[in-house]
């Protein structure tokens, strides 16, 4: 019942889709079709919602597809979950797009993909066969794709289309490789019969190396990623906050599925190579984060960063799992769900800001934005606790999920293993660096484009966003709110997802009290109450504020900037987001990322400008995808000068064919 | 519980009432120090009057963020300070926040005021939010390992659970203790932007870290930042106070003397630590803004090294 | 069937074999079509012997067809139209004389080890007959692939077909069809080589092949 | 055999006949509605086949494998005629063709059905030989019917190169009448496809692996099969398109059949070498060799023709892996690819008419400005590029998940050619 309502949503969706390629140029589709859109994804929630209350595992089967298997589909705890997360941030973005959908230029390449893209993900989240799960994971690229691609005219879009869609396939035949690997002899991809014979035990590790390349390259795990923030500010905003809060939650769904649900239990040993990425890809992350001023490539890069923090939970979970610790595996495993959760959220926040901040001024680049928390302060304020929650401050989601995280990793000195012992805690301050670098980077983001003052005149005469779109945006900046003073909500809903992936779960949070502090495990006495630090900061900043009221000198008087008495008219002498950066491109900038300053002083007498030229390179580029691509592009080239052959020439492949081919028979039959 | 509730509001007054004076008293001896008569230790009470009395004057372009941050600041800190247990260990709200928590918060005082040396859009306020900023990227991880070490002793991140270890006897001469210990300082004077990380009276533009992000703030505003600074340095020391020196601490509500020799010891531990720390900053020179990160990786190495040595043995 | 019939037949298509050889060995034109004409005429001879030997007289139409087509009318168009187009007489080749022969040495040994694999209970005829007509197909291919002027690797390619045809005649009992449909496909051939050969008359200063080559949309 | 209401017969003498008849039509616009209508009823002749079988008859025998590539054929030859009744009326306004032309060019278009129908119908291996060699000559004088300097070359390389390839396969055909006529005695009954499947166990082995050799070779050169390929891109690329549709859609698949049908030959003879390797190996070369051709290929109709190639290459991989799983998969990735590839070059044609270019780079904006023509072709690329909901991927998928279950090693190498071909 519940599925069939699921599906039928899928099915409207899909309607929606066709509909909207018929209407798509009419003037008022995008709202219809944002609308619809809207609605299903509403149904969708609420009978996932019921799934997951339900904690049952329903199964259902479509005699369409391939012939001797048809499609089946399934809802378990772990499906109803992303089903949600996939649906919440449809329903969105779809709230979003009814407002912002007015500035796209060409709507009807936008309009029939963006309810397929969010058929594609429910499917693929839905599948329970390996050929249903193929088939939606490729549909959902090729839609995002072309949503990707719905911008054709700009300059970078060309090439960050094809990069992704090469990307895409490499992950689904990656994914392909695994369910091959995992169906086995008999070729039987129904997930049913994988989950009952598990992996094989010498095939386990090809087959998690591929999971972690498909699914990995899919949500961005470095040095997979590079594709990720090329593609993701190239859409549409809120096709951008899909791809960036939705998609890669899809492909983690995909890691978990696989890897905790279908291939039975694992060694503890993959697990040191989970939580090792996702150290190094929440540092790497938030460091190319760093150095955008690209605001929605910063973005991009932001997922990359907590994809790599949900990657360190799961990886512990598995490492906790494998050495039978359930209680702490449950616990990495619920704050890894729950940051899947957070980040979908407060990353469609911020994309929806940035896409309002887009349409308002024409630009995204924020070295030619600035002030405009003066002319957008409703887009500003939204942006402000999407920032503040992503960068982990208490008392916000983002710190409630990162705080459980970190609590995992302070179990980690019960695992018997050595490595992960040392490992762990290493990790655990990379997510530490990670979370302050991410401080740094929206302290940067936000101060640089909606604080000081504009740099452009497009950002001095900016306007207001519509209303959908700030209604889009405060309901998610509520949610970032409510996530982080009440988390015990959200890990109790958890509590059966928890329990499939690790036979257990964290202890439920009565909530019955509502100042009962977050505990993340029985007999441990940690806790932390998101409700209690937010009242005693309203009380705190009360007083203080009522305290300033009655006794201090409130009269204030509007003068020209102090700056130390420097008048200072000029706006470009204003710190850009380059400048921001700098102290932290010099501390880690020649590590990562090999960046060399290089400055022109001119000679003294010469009144020219002094130039500053800074040359970042990725070395997840250099060093993983230049010789690949070369090495194509070499044998490309050798072979390419096969086609320009004389008919003599070709001629003799064939002879030599021949030849070749009598000799084999006449030497080895 | 009435009484325990009454003593963490009292905690929560103490600190805030507490916090100039930590700030006098490192002032006086560095004066003294310096063979100067400098000011009364309460000079800085008598600043925040006059603070307070005089108008604010704002920038024209000066956003509502900016009007709003010195009491977002405040609050943070205010909150992140009272629920240091420094009178007692298990008072009603003590586990609201464990030691993470007290650090994030501390985090989100330093985010708006960051964000406030952005909003005027003077390159001061830019000089001072990026060098903030570097700084306390460097300074979290090493403050989060120094937590681990901790927690990996004492078994918690909670602060109260933390104390109660150090207090008793099965703590020992530990190794690990005091490297974090050694770790937990530098993070603390790194935080707190003093010498040789920043220098807290200097206006000197190029060396300025937090001066220049509040450069733009006058009248009450300027007040309640200057209230937060204090209230931040007396929050590291009460840190110290009570995860590594928590004697005399109780573990509740005790009565009466109970409270006074808390209140003393914790005001002995709080000016001694003043003094050490004036100490210490007239016996050094403040260090280029790019040394920074190696001051701050010698804490994160000490801090990895208490966890390596403790991970090893368990005597460490 | 008496050792006669065997030499001779054997004696007949050995030959061919040779004049695949003299090919392969001649850098004039005009001294290739003949050679060309010649075994054809060869060609002529063994399937006329087969007829006999397999009693098979409707293969006489096919020997019929040899002679007068290939040994005939084609070295002659050929020759008036190497006269008339002024094509150089010297034959371009890719490798020397000398590899080329050796390389036709190796091929027919292929052949021959090939051949000798067959079962001894397949006809002898066909066994022999056939690691003859291998040897003049790869020999024409090589005559093919290691010449540049059009009108050399036309004719390498219809001392190819000789050797199918050897090959089918040799086949014993095979249905008429693939005679007169070789016979047919040669026609074709010609006419439609020579209407390219005029056309590329047209457009080109020489029928070499690499002239051809020269221009190619794609290139980049 | 009731000669009028044989179908078999008749999906050869319906284009047969028109052909003659055509040559005598001298309106072009006659002449196209008529190639049309020969091609719908030989299509409906076809089709008639799937419910109404024939009993084998000497020469032509329709069964389970022919019937499937024999109602595919007869489908896209008939839309090709549609699209290319809308097309060359174009050419003749650009002056490309003249009337004359035309005539000649319907004329061949219905004897290219014939002899393609006849190839895939006939039980005789020496008439399929036949019919094959006639569809190459008519080919070749459709690529060249343009008299352009590229054209020529175009067709001169294909009669050359398919002439070679052609005679290879005669070689072929004649071992194995030689390899059987020991066994089954002499005639037709030596070439009969179902008197040797039958007898195929007792044939001599060796014979019949040098037979493979050549015929392999042989159809391989028309199937395009890397190193056999060298003709397909530039005929595609200059001939008129409705051609070049035919040629990837229809005779590929015909060379395919042939293959096949030896294959299974060989397969039945447990001496002989096993032909499935070899087929897997040369598919694979193809997949490979076409996967990094096509990135740097400019020009649409040349890209196109090395993305045939690489299905070639599927296919062959499949066929040569064997088995109920992989031969469905082979028979319903040529399927999609047919009608996939025929509906790409109808776009092509459309696009190239449009933007008088066939450069990639020169044909952009389409779906702006034709928006219909730029999704159909945008949604076609996506399906020959193996993406879902189309049926490449099913096929491609189905391809893959058997080489796995036999090969697992080559399914990664397959795989691999899959990702670069993107």
């Amino acid at each position: 019942m519940i599925i069939a309502a699921l599906l039928a949503s899928v099915a409207l969706l899909l309607g929606i889709s066709l509909v909207a390629l018929a209407v798509a140029g009419r003037r008022q589709a995008g709202v219809v079709v944002y609308g619809a859109t809207a609605v299903a994804c509403a149904v969708a929630v609420a009978a996932a919602a019921v799934g997951l209350a339900g904690n049952q595992a329903i199964e259902f089967h479509l005699p369409i597809g391939l012939p001797w298997t048809g499609a089946h589909f399934r809802l378990d705890a772990l499906s109803a979950f992303f089903l949600i997360v996939v649906n919440l941030g449809g329903m969105s973005a779809s709230i979003f797009g009814c407002g912002y959908g007015r500035h796209e230029i060409a709507p009807q390449r936008v309009l029939p993909f963006f309810p397929a893209f969010l058929a594609g993900m429910n499917l693929v989240v839905l599948a329970n066969d390996a050929f249903s799960f193929l088939l939606a994971w490729e549909f959902m690229s090729l839609m995002s794709w072309a949503l990707v691609m719905s911008h054709d005219r700009e300059p970078d879009t060309a090439r960050a289309g094809y990069i992704y869609i090469v990307m895409a396939s490499f992950s689904m035949l990656a994914l392909l490789l695994a369910f091959g690997i995992l169906a086995g002899p008999d070729g039987n991809y129904a997930f049913d019969v994988m989950r009952a014979h598990g992996a094989a035990q010498g095939s386990a590790a090809i087959v998690f190396s591929l999971v972690l390349l498909g699914a990995g390259s899919k949500a961005g795990l470095v040095p997979l990623h590079v594709w990720l923030p090329l593609a993701h500010p190239a859409a549409p905003s809120h096709v951008s906050a899909l791809m960036s809060g939705v998609m890669t939650k899809v492909a983690v769904y995909a890691f978990i599925r696989i890897a905790f649900d279908l291939m039975g239990p694992l060694d503890w040993r993959y697990s040191v190579i989970v939580i090792g990425l996702g150290g190094v890809t929440a540092v790497m992350g938030v460091l190319y984060a760093l150095m955008q001023h690209d605001l929605k490539r910063l973005l991009a890069y932001h997922t990359v960063e907590n994809i790599g923090i949900i990657f360190t939970g799961l990886g512990l979970a598995l490492a906790f799992r494998a050495n039978g610790l359930t209680a702490a595996a449950a616990l990495a495993a619920s704050a890894a769900l729950f940051h899947v959760f957070n980040h979908s959220v407060f990353k469609s926040l911020l994309f929806f800001g940035s896409g309002a901040v887009l349409a308002s001024t024409g630009t995204r680049d924020m070295e030619k934005l600035g002030g405009l928390i003066r002319v957008m302060p409703r887009t500003a304020t939204g942006f402000l606790i999407g920032a503040a929650a992503i960068s982990a401050l208490p008392p916000l989601n983002g710190f409630a999920s990162e705080w459980l995280t970190f609590q995992a990793i302070f179990l980690s000195p019960a695992l018997p293993q050595w490595g992960l012992r040392f490992l762990a805690p290493a990790v655990g301050a990379m997510l530490a660096l990670a979370a302050a670098l991410a401080a740094a980077c929206f302290v940067k983001a936000f101060g640089v484009t909606f604080l000081g003052r504009p740099r452009t005149p497009a950002a001095e005469t900016a306007v207001e966003t519509d209303s959908m779109s700030l209604a889009a945006m405060f309901a998610l900046a509520g949610l970032c709110v409510v996530a982080g003073i009440v988390p015990g909500f959200f890990t109790n809903a958890l509590g059966t997802v928890s329990h499939m992936l690790t036979a257990s779960e964290m202890p439920h949070q009565a909530l019955v009290a509502l100042g009962t502090p977050l505990l993340p495990s029985l007999g441990n006495p940690n806790s932390y109450s998101g409700l209690m630090v937010a009242g005693l900061l309203l009380l705190a900043g009360t007083v203080t504020y009522l305290a300033v009221r009655t006794f201090a000198n409130v009269a204030t008087r509007h003068s020209l900037a102090w700056g130390c008495g420097y008048p200072d008219t000029s706006r470009n002498s204003q710190y850009s987001a380059e400048s921001f950066a700098q102290p932290i491109r010099r501390v880690f900038g020649t590590l990562a990322f090999d960046a060399r300053e290089e400055v022109f002083m001119p000679p003294p007498g010469d009144v020219g400008a002094a130039k500053i030229h800074v040359t970042l390179r990725d070395p997840a580029w250099d060093l993983l995808y230049a010789p690949p691509a070369s090495a194509v592009a070499f044998i490309a080239d050798r072979l390419n000068v096969l086609q320009f052959l004389t008919i003599r020439r070709y001629l003799s492949l064939v002879f030599l064919a021949l030849v070749l081919l009598l000799t084999v028979l006449a030497l080895w039959v | 519980m009435i009484q325990a509730l009454a003593l963490q509001g009292i905690q929560g007054l103490l600190v805030i009432a507490l916090a100039p004076l930590v700030t006098g008293v490192v002032r006086k001896t560095k004066a003294r120090l310096l063979l100067r008569r400098g000011a009364s230790i309460f000079q800085p009470y008598r600043d925040l009057l006059r603070l307070f009395r005089k108008e604010s004057v704002l920038a024209h372009n000066a956003s509502w963020l900016f009007q709003a941050a010195p009491y977002l600041v405040l609050a943070f800190t205010w909150v992140a300070a009272a629920l240091i247990p420094v009178l007692a260990f298990n008072l009603p709200l003590g586990p609201g926040a464990d030691f993470i928590a007290i650090v994030g918060l501390l985090g989100s005082a330093r985010f708006v005021l960051a964000l406030a040396g952005l909003d005027v859009g003077t390159s001061f306020g830019g000089i001072g939010s990026s060098r903030e900023v570097m700084i306390a990227s460097v300074g979290e991880p090493a403050m989060l390992m120094l937590i681990f070490s901790l927690a990996l002793v004492a078994g918690s991140t909670q602060l109260s659970v933390i104390a109660a270890f150090t207090q008793s006897p099965a703590v020992g001469l530990r190794i690990s203790l005091g490297l974090a210990l050694l770790g937990f300082i530098m993070v603390a004077i790194a935080e707190n932007g003093r010498i040789p990380i920043d220098n807290p009276a200097t206006h000197l533009e190029l060396t300025m870290v937090h001066e220049a992000m509040v450069l733009e703030y006058s009248g009450r505003h300027l007040a309640l930042i200057e209230l937060s600074t204090f209230l931040k340095l007396l929050a590291y020391l009460s840190l110290i106070a009570s995860v590594f020196l928590p004697w005399g601490i109780p573990p509740t509500w005790a009565g009466g003397m109970q409270l006074a020799s808390a209140l003393g010891l914790f005001l002995a531990k709080v000016l001694g630590g003043a003094v050490l720390l004036a100490f210490f900053e007239v016996s050094i020179a403040k260090m280029r803004v790019f040394r920074v990160p190696q001051f701050i990786g010698a804490a994160l190495m000490l801090a990895l090294l208490a966890g390596l040595l403790r991970l090893v043995s368990q005597s460490f | 069937m008496s050792a006669l019939v065997f030499d001779v037949s054997h004696l007949l298509a050995g030959s061919l074999v040779l004049m695949s050889f003299v090919l392969l060995y001649q850098d004039r034109l005009p001294s290739l079509i003949n050679t060309f004409a010649l075994q054809s005429l060869l060609l002529s001879l063994a399937i006329g012997w087969q007829a006999q030997a397999q009693g098979a007289p409707h293969l006489l139409v096919t020997a019929a067809l040899a002679i007068v087509l290939k040994a005939i009318l084609i070295p002659m168009v050929l020759r008036r139209l190497v006269r008339s187009l002024g094509i150089h007489r010297t034959i371009e080749t890719v490798v020397g004389i000398g590899p080329a022969m050796l390389a036709g040495m190796a091929l027919v040994a292929l052949a021959m080890a090939l051949m000798l694999r067959v079962t001894a209970a397949a006809n002898i005829f066909a066994r022999e007959d056939l690691a003859f007509a291998l040897s003049v197909v790869l020999l024409g291919l090589l005559v093919m692939v290691t010449r540049r002027n059009a009108v050399s690797q036309v004719i390498g390619f219809m001392s190819l077909e000789n050797g199918l045809v050897l090959a089918a005649t040799g086949a014993k009992g095979m249905p008429m069809v693939v005679e007169t449909s070789v016979a047919f496909s040669i026609l074709i051939a010609l006419i439609v080589i020579g209407i390219f050969l005029f056309r590329i008359r047209e457009r080109f200063d020489t029928v070499d092949v690499a002239a051809l080559d020269e221009f190619r949309g794609d290139r980049q | 055999m009731t000669f009028p209401l044989d179908p078999a017969l008749a999906t050869i003498l319906i284009p047969a006949t028109s052909a003659a008849l055509l040559v005598f039509v001298p309106f072009y616009r006659l002449g196209a509605w008529f190639n049309v209508l020969a091609s719908l009823g030989t299509f409906v002749a076809a089709a008639t086949l799937l419910v109404w079988r024939p009993s084998a008859g000497r020469f032509l025998a329709v069964d389970d494998l022919n019937v499937v590539f024999i109602v595919l054929n007869t489908l896209v030859g008939f839309t090709t005629s549609l699209f290319s009744s809308g097309y060359i009326a174009h050419e003749i306004e650009t002056g490309r063709l003249n009337a004359t032309y035309l005539r000649f060019y319907h004329a061949m278009y219905q004897f290219l059905m014939a002899a393609m129908n006849l190839a895939l119908l006939t039980s005789v291996t020496g008439l399929m030989w036949v019919a094959v060699e006639f569809a190459t000559l008519t080919t070749v004088l459709m690529v060249g019917i343009y008299r352009t300097r590229e054209a020529l070359e175009a067709a001169w390389k294909y009669f050359i190169l398919g002439s070679v390839g052609i005679a290879l396969a005669l070689f072929g055909t004649i071992l194995i009448y030689m390899a059987a006529q020991p066994i089954v005695g002499e005639g037709i009954a030596a070439m009969t496809w179902s008197v040797l499947q039958a007898n195929a166990v007792r044939f001599d082995p060796a014979i019949l692996n040098i037979a493979f050799a050549f015929l392999m070779l042989g159809y391989g050169t028309k199937a395009g099969l890397v190193p056999l390929h060298a003709l397909l891109p530039d005929a595609h690329a200059e001939g008129p398109t409705p051609i070049s549709a035919v040629l990837s859609g229809l005779l590929l698949n015909v060379a395919i059949y042939a293959i096949l049908r030896f294959k299974l030959l060989l397969a039945a003879n447990a001496g002989a070498i096993a032909p499935g390797p070899l087929m897997m190996t040369m598919g694979l070369l193809s997949i490979l060799f076409a996967a990094f051709m096509l990135y740097r290929r400019r020009d649409v109709k040349r890209f196109f023709a090395y993305s045939s190639i690489e299905h070639m290459g599927i296919i062959a991989f499949a066929f040569g892996l064997g088995g109920p799983l992989a031969n469905f998969a082979g028979l319903l990735h040529m399927a999609m690819h047919s009608l996939t590839k025929s509906g790409i070059f109808y776009s092509i044609g459309h696009m190239t008419r449009i933007k008088a270019s066939q450069r990639i780079a020169d044909i952009r904006g389409l779906t702006s400005s034709h928006p219909l023509l730029g999704w159909i072709f945008v949604a076609s690329v996506a399906a020959i590029a193996g993406l879902p909901p189309f049926g490449i991927f099913t096929s491609e998928f189905l391809v893959v998940s058997s080489a796995f279950a036999h090969r697992p090693l080559l399914a990664v190498v397959l795989v691999f050619g899959l990702l670069i071909s993107l």
